[in-house]
């Protein structure tokens, strides 16, 4: 009898530490990663820019899904401050205030004519796009290009909801971008 | 007439009779009964039982250790600032680390020590100094202290992930709202609100019922221990203050992930509307801080002089209507709102009227000690006398910052740093430290190092106002809060410098406090049942008190029992030793009402604590997680509350070694 | 003391007692407070967030009154079986107190459902605007303690029924569970006041 | 110390007042405590030679007294304090120079409200004031309470979204002084300062009128390049210069920034040496402020400098 209370004891710790550990560890990249505040280096991935495919068709294998990451896509100060810029930089006058649309394509649907991965949103952003999508390549620094893709991709419920932005203090304008549910993105391709 | 109300009719008539001569009471029959409770309070060895201990004294002293643990972190975390702020333009700290440091350091001050630590001492006290065997709901209590260690614990492992809070203490909307408060650093701070609200709720509750309803025969209010009186006034003050920030919380949570309006100005809510509950709550808690050190300060400097502190009754009106005003000074904290002028000027005056009767219970003291009979200047009494040159300067700028005018220059300076820190640690750290000081021979059996206690003691008063003292002038030069480094142009250096010199010593100072604790726990003298020769129950049973507190249980004739052993009113007897009986008296003149067996030790508080943190973190992630997290809480207090056979078999004496079966019955 | 040779034996005294003489009256009292305080801030609040706009509500129709003023009834009538329970309680009538506890659980069964149906009249949501969440929150509030009531008091029959370890401080449970029961009704009242006529009364 | 933002040097009448009702309180509660701190000594003196006879009855109207006393002296302090808040009042006068304050994380956005709004100026991080007239500054926030403190003329007043406060202060010594957010509103609460220069009526006219021109056109042909590396840019983004194709206004005006003393809200001075550093890498100076690295050539850096200074 006291030998099993005895391993149960022995062993109990030992097993929970582990777990802890795992836990603590999981938790500790989960939470940097939405904390880290980046305000200075560029993320690894921020400097690419690839051609746009805007039609499915293409020799030898796919490349669409060897995307790069979105550097800030798990960041919610990333997010945040791009929900900043989407207002600082007037893209709801054609986008809409929470990406309903308006003369400018909704963002917060799961139609993208141009493609939904990180950098075809990035190079739309960048290089502007036909009827009246502006280039903004060079006027907006790559770091906060990729801020504002983290939170085009956040409209459409294409990030993880702990880290997408609340509500804003303004008018009731639709649920927020974390109360948005995830979207199975269609390329459309331009109409 | 029904036989239940016959029943009803005879149970009433059912009185205590006075034992004349009784075998109980002859020196055997006082031991067999002593071996009896032995077993029946004892709470078995093994960590099943250490996690279900429900003892208060065992609570009381874990919520000690852990509100010093927190001390030490939240200690740290202001060493980490002074580092900081020691030279201009320093780069020691980023902001964004500074922000979440100055942020987490108040929140653990108030929240994780300042108000446990104060509630644990009465726990830890009153009962023994009302005569009582056990606190009210000992289970209760228990869960109450798995609530609060859970929550710190779920602080500073957010802060380690970098999830700290970082928008202060009293988180302002909007900065701390859905919109400005990146990510979920706000959330994991209201939430910490929530498991400290829980615990201090229950504390508080606790306390409450001990002390009118367990006061052992004899004490009539009237002879109440100052102390408790305080426990019972800051009592009332946690459950009146408490609801506020209650809401105010939840109402922030909702705001950041439901997208409600409560803080947005743009869909009819206020900003302000959060300052107003949040002050409404938070200037209470200076005083849910304060009184209970005013309480010890009685004890201790009565001990002292060797007499009663003089004008009892005046002492307990002036901490009621401490505990009165108190509810109506928080707009002083939001002068510079734009407020209009008039409501300003009666806050100004309540906020002034305030310090009569914390100046009454000064003078009180001041007569007390001129009128001793031969003081002793003991190290405790030393920590308390500090309170006459420390916390009257902070009470004193408590003035200056009451007059609109001048408090619009300092308001949010690092004059209001020094003010507040002089109240705080002024009024209530030294008091406690002299309060731990005093009762530690009871806790421990042993005496604390006068030697190392008066050298901690000295270094602590040099190390405090080097501190804070020189925050005055940097307040009056411009020197604004929470700013994480300023610029060598100001000329804020050489104060800033020596306040960091100055917390190093507190550092020293601390440090020797602890070396005195741990040498002494093992090496110091051994304590008597009343080593400072005081006049309180407590001081009757043995140090440390057995698991059953008093055998017999002692009643009173006097407000000094000790003092007047010429009275030596009957003990009782009768109570039962093969359940953990506790005698329930009346609420005014403590005549024996019933007995009340207690419930045994038991894990389901911990297994209730542990579901309900879950539900808690859950929550501030995902909203249903309030739903679902739910179900185990409920599963869980079903368990606690469901009567079974094993509780009477604890009841009857805990078996050699409890196993966890036996402990969720 | 201990040499004392005169006692106070207190081996007669009863082992229960009812009201405030018991702990739990206090304990339920406490409790009492602290969440009869926590409706009178959201109820302050209320009234300060009205304050502050010229219309009230803000935009949309007032709540409609039916089912709330149902419910009303409802928790008001339930105050007879409650006080039945308490009474047959206080005079250890275990049959009784059988009977009368169901009858509640029916009632709360009852005024449970209608509450889940009053969050749909309330013609507004939490999301809206400050009003609409206010009065969700208020609601919600009560809802909780007419759930935990419900819980409990089911929790208690279960007891009383299956009448394990059953003793007279079972039943002090039973008076102190009624009188949480009054305290969840009563505080209903001044809620659907400000929740129904807050609105129309300007 | 400059004593540049001190509460016990006012260059203000509403400030002087403040001070004043300041040295009064202190005064009387140096007194209290050096009167508590010796009741306390002595009584301890006594105590320990249990040399008291007093009966708890005497203690008792010693105690009575004291507390009466108190209570005398905090209905003063009260009387004067809500006495110097009626007189702060006294300025509040229609003829008041009219300023509109709105606080943005981490800047000060500044304007000189005229009958014409044509007329209007804009600045950032810097006031000037007349000596000896009343102003009326109204205080609003794009986003978090702020709150404007410039300790040498008034206490503070919050700025808090969706409501507007008034600040009313009168500069009575000219002087360069310096002001400071003192609500905490974030990362950059640190440096989120102002400049307030009070000069002679005349001399502030012939500020207010040269920052009411237009931006000076460029005279070198390196000035030239700095206008259009500015106006194609990123700096076009979020600034503006009248008088460009530089007009956005989600970060400080830059129309005269030449002649302003300091940059990004009070934290440098306004030299070629700090600008160039500021603008090369404006995340190093201050770590989170919204000015992103515009990530400019070093040719184009110098050009965008020698432009900005020519901005006077």
């Amino acid at each position: 009898m006291p030998r099993t209370t005895r391993t149960r004891r022995i062993k109990g710790p030992r097993t929970t530490r582990t777990l802890l550990v795992l836990v603590a560890a999981l938790a500790l990249l989960a939470g940097c990663e939405r904390e880290a505040r980046r305000y200075q280096e560029l993320p690894a991935a921020a400097n690419r820019e690839t051609a746009v495919r805007v039609g499915q068709l293409e020799p030898g294998a796919p490349q669409q899904n060897a995307s790069v990451r979105s550097p800030y896509q798990d960041n919610a100060w990333g997010i945040g401050e791009g929900k900043r810029l989407y207002g600082a930089y007037n893209c709801a006058p054609c986008h809409g205030a929470n990406g309903g649309g308006a003369i400018g394509p909704p963002l917060m649907d799961e139609k993208w004519i141009y493609g939904s991965q990180p950098d075809q949103i990035f190079a739309t952003i960048s290089q502007g796009r036909p009827d009246g999508m502006p280039s903004f390549g060079g006027h907006i620094p790559a770091q906060q290009i990729w801020q504002l893709v983290a939170y085009v991709q956040s409209m459409a419920g294409q990030v993880a909801p702990t880290n997408a932005a609340g509500r804003n203090d303004d008018q009731a304008t639709g649920p927020p971008e974390s109360r948005r549910s995830p979207l199975v993105p269609v390329q459309t391709g331009h109409r | 007439m029904t036989p239940g109300e016959t029943k009803r009719r005879r149970d009433d008539e059912r009185r205590p009779r006075l034992a004349d001569h009784d075998a109980r009471l002859t020196v055997e029959g006082l031991e067999r009964e002593r071996r009896a409770l032995e077993k029946t309070w004892w709470n078995g060895r093994g960590l099943v039982a250490w996690l279900s201990d429900t003892d208060h004294k065992a609570i009381g002293r874990r919520y000690i250790v852990t509100a010093f643990g927190f001390f030490t972190l939240g200690g740290v975390l202001a060493a980490l600032m002074r580092i900081q702020l020691s030279r201009p333009d320093n780069t020691f700290l980023s902001p964004d680390q500074y922000n979440q440091i100055f942020t987490t350091h108040g929140t653990t001050m108030m929240f994780l020590f300042a108000v446990p630590v104060v509630l644990a001492m009465g726990v830890y006290l009153v009962p023994l100094m009302v005569g009582a065997r056990s606190m009210a709901f000992p289970r209760m209590l228990a869960f109450s202290y798995w609530m609060y260690l859970f929550g710190g614990i779920f602080l500073y492992s957010m802060f380690f992930l970098n999830i700290g809070p970082d928008n202060g203490w009293f988180s302002y909307l909007p900065l701390a709202g859905p919109e400005y408060g990146y990510g979920k650093r706000a959330d994991v701070w209201a939430q910490l609100i929530t498991f400290t609200e829980v615990s201090a709720l229950v504390v508080a509750t606790c306390l409450i019922v001990t002390i009118f309803k367990l006061r052992t025969p004899g004490m009539s209010l009237n002879r109440m221990p100052l102390f408790v009186w305080a426990m019972l006034i800051v009592s009332f003050m946690v459950i009146f203050a408490m609801p506020s920030i209650v809401i105010s919380s939840t109402c922030l949570i909702l705001d950041r992930l439901v997208s409600t309006h409560f803080y947005n100005q743009a869909e009819g809510g206020d900003p302000l509307l959060w300052q107003h509950l949040f002050w409404f709550f938070g200037h209470p808690e200076v005083y849910i801080i304060f009184l209970p050190a005013l309480g010890m300060m009685s004890e201790v400097i009565a001990t002292s002089a060797r007499r009663p502190v003089v004008g009892n009754l005046t002492m307990v009106l002036s901490m009621l209507s401490t505990a009165f005003i108190g509810f109506g000074v928080w707009v002083h904290h939001m002068f510079a709102t734009g407020l209009p002028e008039l409501s300003l000027s009666f806050f100004s005056a309540a906020s002034m009227m305030i310090v009569i009767p914390t100046g009454i219970q000064i003078f009180n003291w001041i007569a007390t000690i001129w009128s001793a009979r031969r003081l002793q200047i003991t190290v405790p009494f030393l920590y308390m006398a500090s309170l006459f040159f420390i916390f009257i300067i902070g009470g004193l700028t408590g003035v200056v910052l009451a007059a609109g005018p001048v408090d619009r220059q300092v308001h949010d300076t690092y004059f209001v740093v020094a003010h507040l820190h002089y109240v705080l640690i002024g009024g209530s750290t030294f008091p406690l430290l002299g309060g731990i000081f005093f009762w530690f021979p009871k806790m421990t059996g042993r005496m604390l190092s006068d030697r190392l206690g008066r050298a901690s003691f000295w270094l602590l008063f040099v190390g405090f106002n080097m501190t804070f003292f020189p925050m005055h002038l940097l307040g009056l030069d411009g020197m604004p809060r929470r700013v994480y480094t300023y610029p060598a142009s100001m000329g804020w250096h050489g104060l800033n410098l020596l306040a960091s010199v100055g917390a190093a010593v507190i550092f020293v100072s601390l440090v020797v406090y602890l070396v005195n604790v741990i040498v002494s726990l093992r090496a110091g003298a051994v304590a008597g049942p009343n080593p400072w020769g005081a006049a309180t129950l407590e001081w009757a049973t043995s140090s440390p008190p057995p698991a059953y507190n008093f055998s017999p249980q002692p009643t009173v004739a006097s407000s000094e029992p000790l003092w007047h052993t010429e009275l030596a009113p009957p003990p009782i007897v009768g109570l039962a030793s093969d359940t953990r009986e506790v005698l329930v008296t009346f609420l005014l003149d403590a005549e024996p009402d019933h007995r009340y067996p207690m419930p045994g030790p038991s894990l389901w508080p911990l297994l209730t604590a542990i579901t309900t943190s879950a539900m808690f973190v859950w929550s501030i992630f995902q909203a249903q997680g309030v739903v679902w997290g739910s179900i185990p809480i409920f599963i869980a207090l079903v368990g606690w509350f469901w009567p079974t056979k094993g509780k009477k078999a604890l009841e009857h004496g805990a078996p050699t070694r409890l196993t966890a079966r036996e402990s969720l019955s | 003391m201990a040499s004392s040779r005169v006692a106070l034996d207190v081996s007669d005294i009863p082992e229960y007692g009812f009201g405030h003489r018991s702990l739990l009256w206090w304990a339920t009292a406490s409790m009492m407070i602290i969440e009869g305080s926590v409706f009178a801030i959201v109820i302050v609040s209320y009234l300060y967030l009205k304050g502050r706009v010229p219309h009230w509500p803000p935009t949309g129709p007032s709540p409609q009154l039916f089912w709330g003023t149902l419910n009303t009834i409802i928790l008001l009538a339930s105050c007879v079986p409650n006080a039945l329970t308490k009474k047959a309680a206080e005079r250890f009538d275990l049959a009784a107190v059988k009977l009368w506890l169901a009858v509640c659980l029916l009632f709360a069964v009852g005024f449970n459902v209608v509450r889940f149906l009053e969050f749909g009249a309330l013609n507004v949501r939490w999301d809206a605007n400050a009003y609409g969440s206010v009065v969700w929150v208020l609601l919600g509030l009560h809802t909780v303690h007419v759930v935990t009531d419900f819980l409990d008091s089911l929790v208690l029959a279960v007891l009383i029924f299956v009448g394990t370890d059953l003793n007279e401080r079972r039943f002090v449970d039973v008076s102190e569970n009624a009188l949480y029961w009054y305290f969840v009704v009563f505080t209903w009242l001044p809620i659907y006041a400000v929740i129904y006529f807050g609105p129309r009364i300007s | 110390m400059p004593h540049v933002q001190s509460v016990i040097h006012p260059a203000g009448i509403e400030a002087a007042r403040a001070s004043h009702l300041w040295w009064l309180i202190f005064g009387i509660c140096a007194a209290v405590w050096i009167a508590v701190a010796m009741a306390a000594l002595i009584a301890i003196r006594t105590g320990r030679r249990a040399a008291s006879r007093a009966t708890d009855r005497q203690l008792g109207t010693n105690i009575a007294v004291a507390g009466a006393l108190s209570a005398v002296v905090l209905i003063a302090i009260l009387f004067e304090s809500v006495l110097t808040g009626r007189a702060e009042d006294a300025i509040r006068t229609p003829d008041a120079l009219h300023l509109q304050v709105t606080a943005n994380q981490w800047w000060w956005d500044v304007q000189y409200v005229n009958d014409l709004p044509s007329l209007n100026v804009t600045t950032a991080n810097e006031i000037h004031l007349p000596v000896g007239r009343p102003v009326r500054i109204d205080l609003l926030s794009t986003d978090v309470i702020h709150s404007l403190w410039i300790p040498s003329l008034q206490g503070k007043v919050d700025l808090i979204p969706g409501r507007l406060n008034e600040l009313w202060l009168q500069a009575d010594r000219a002087g360069v002084y310096r002001g400071q957010c003192a609500e905490y509103c974030g990362l950059q609460h640190a440096k989120m300062a102002l400049v307030v220069v009070a000069e002679a009526p005349d001399a502030f006219e012939r500020w207010l009128a040269a920052n009411r021109a237009p931006a000076v056109p460029p005279s070198t042909p390196e000035q030239e390049r700095g206008k259009a590396v500015v106006e194609r840019g990123p700096c076009a983004m979020c600034h503006n210069i009248t008088g460009t194709l530089a007009g956005a206004r989600s970060a400080p005006d830059l129309t005269h920034i030449g002649s302003r003393s300091t940059i990004a809200a009070g934290t440098l001075p306004n030299t070629r040496g700090y600008l160039g550093g500021w603008i090369a890498d404006p995340q190093h100076v201050k770590p989170g402020n919204r000015m992103p690295v515009p990530g400019l050539s070093d040719e184009q850096l110098q050009a965008v400098i020698a432009y900005l200074e020519s901005l006077k």
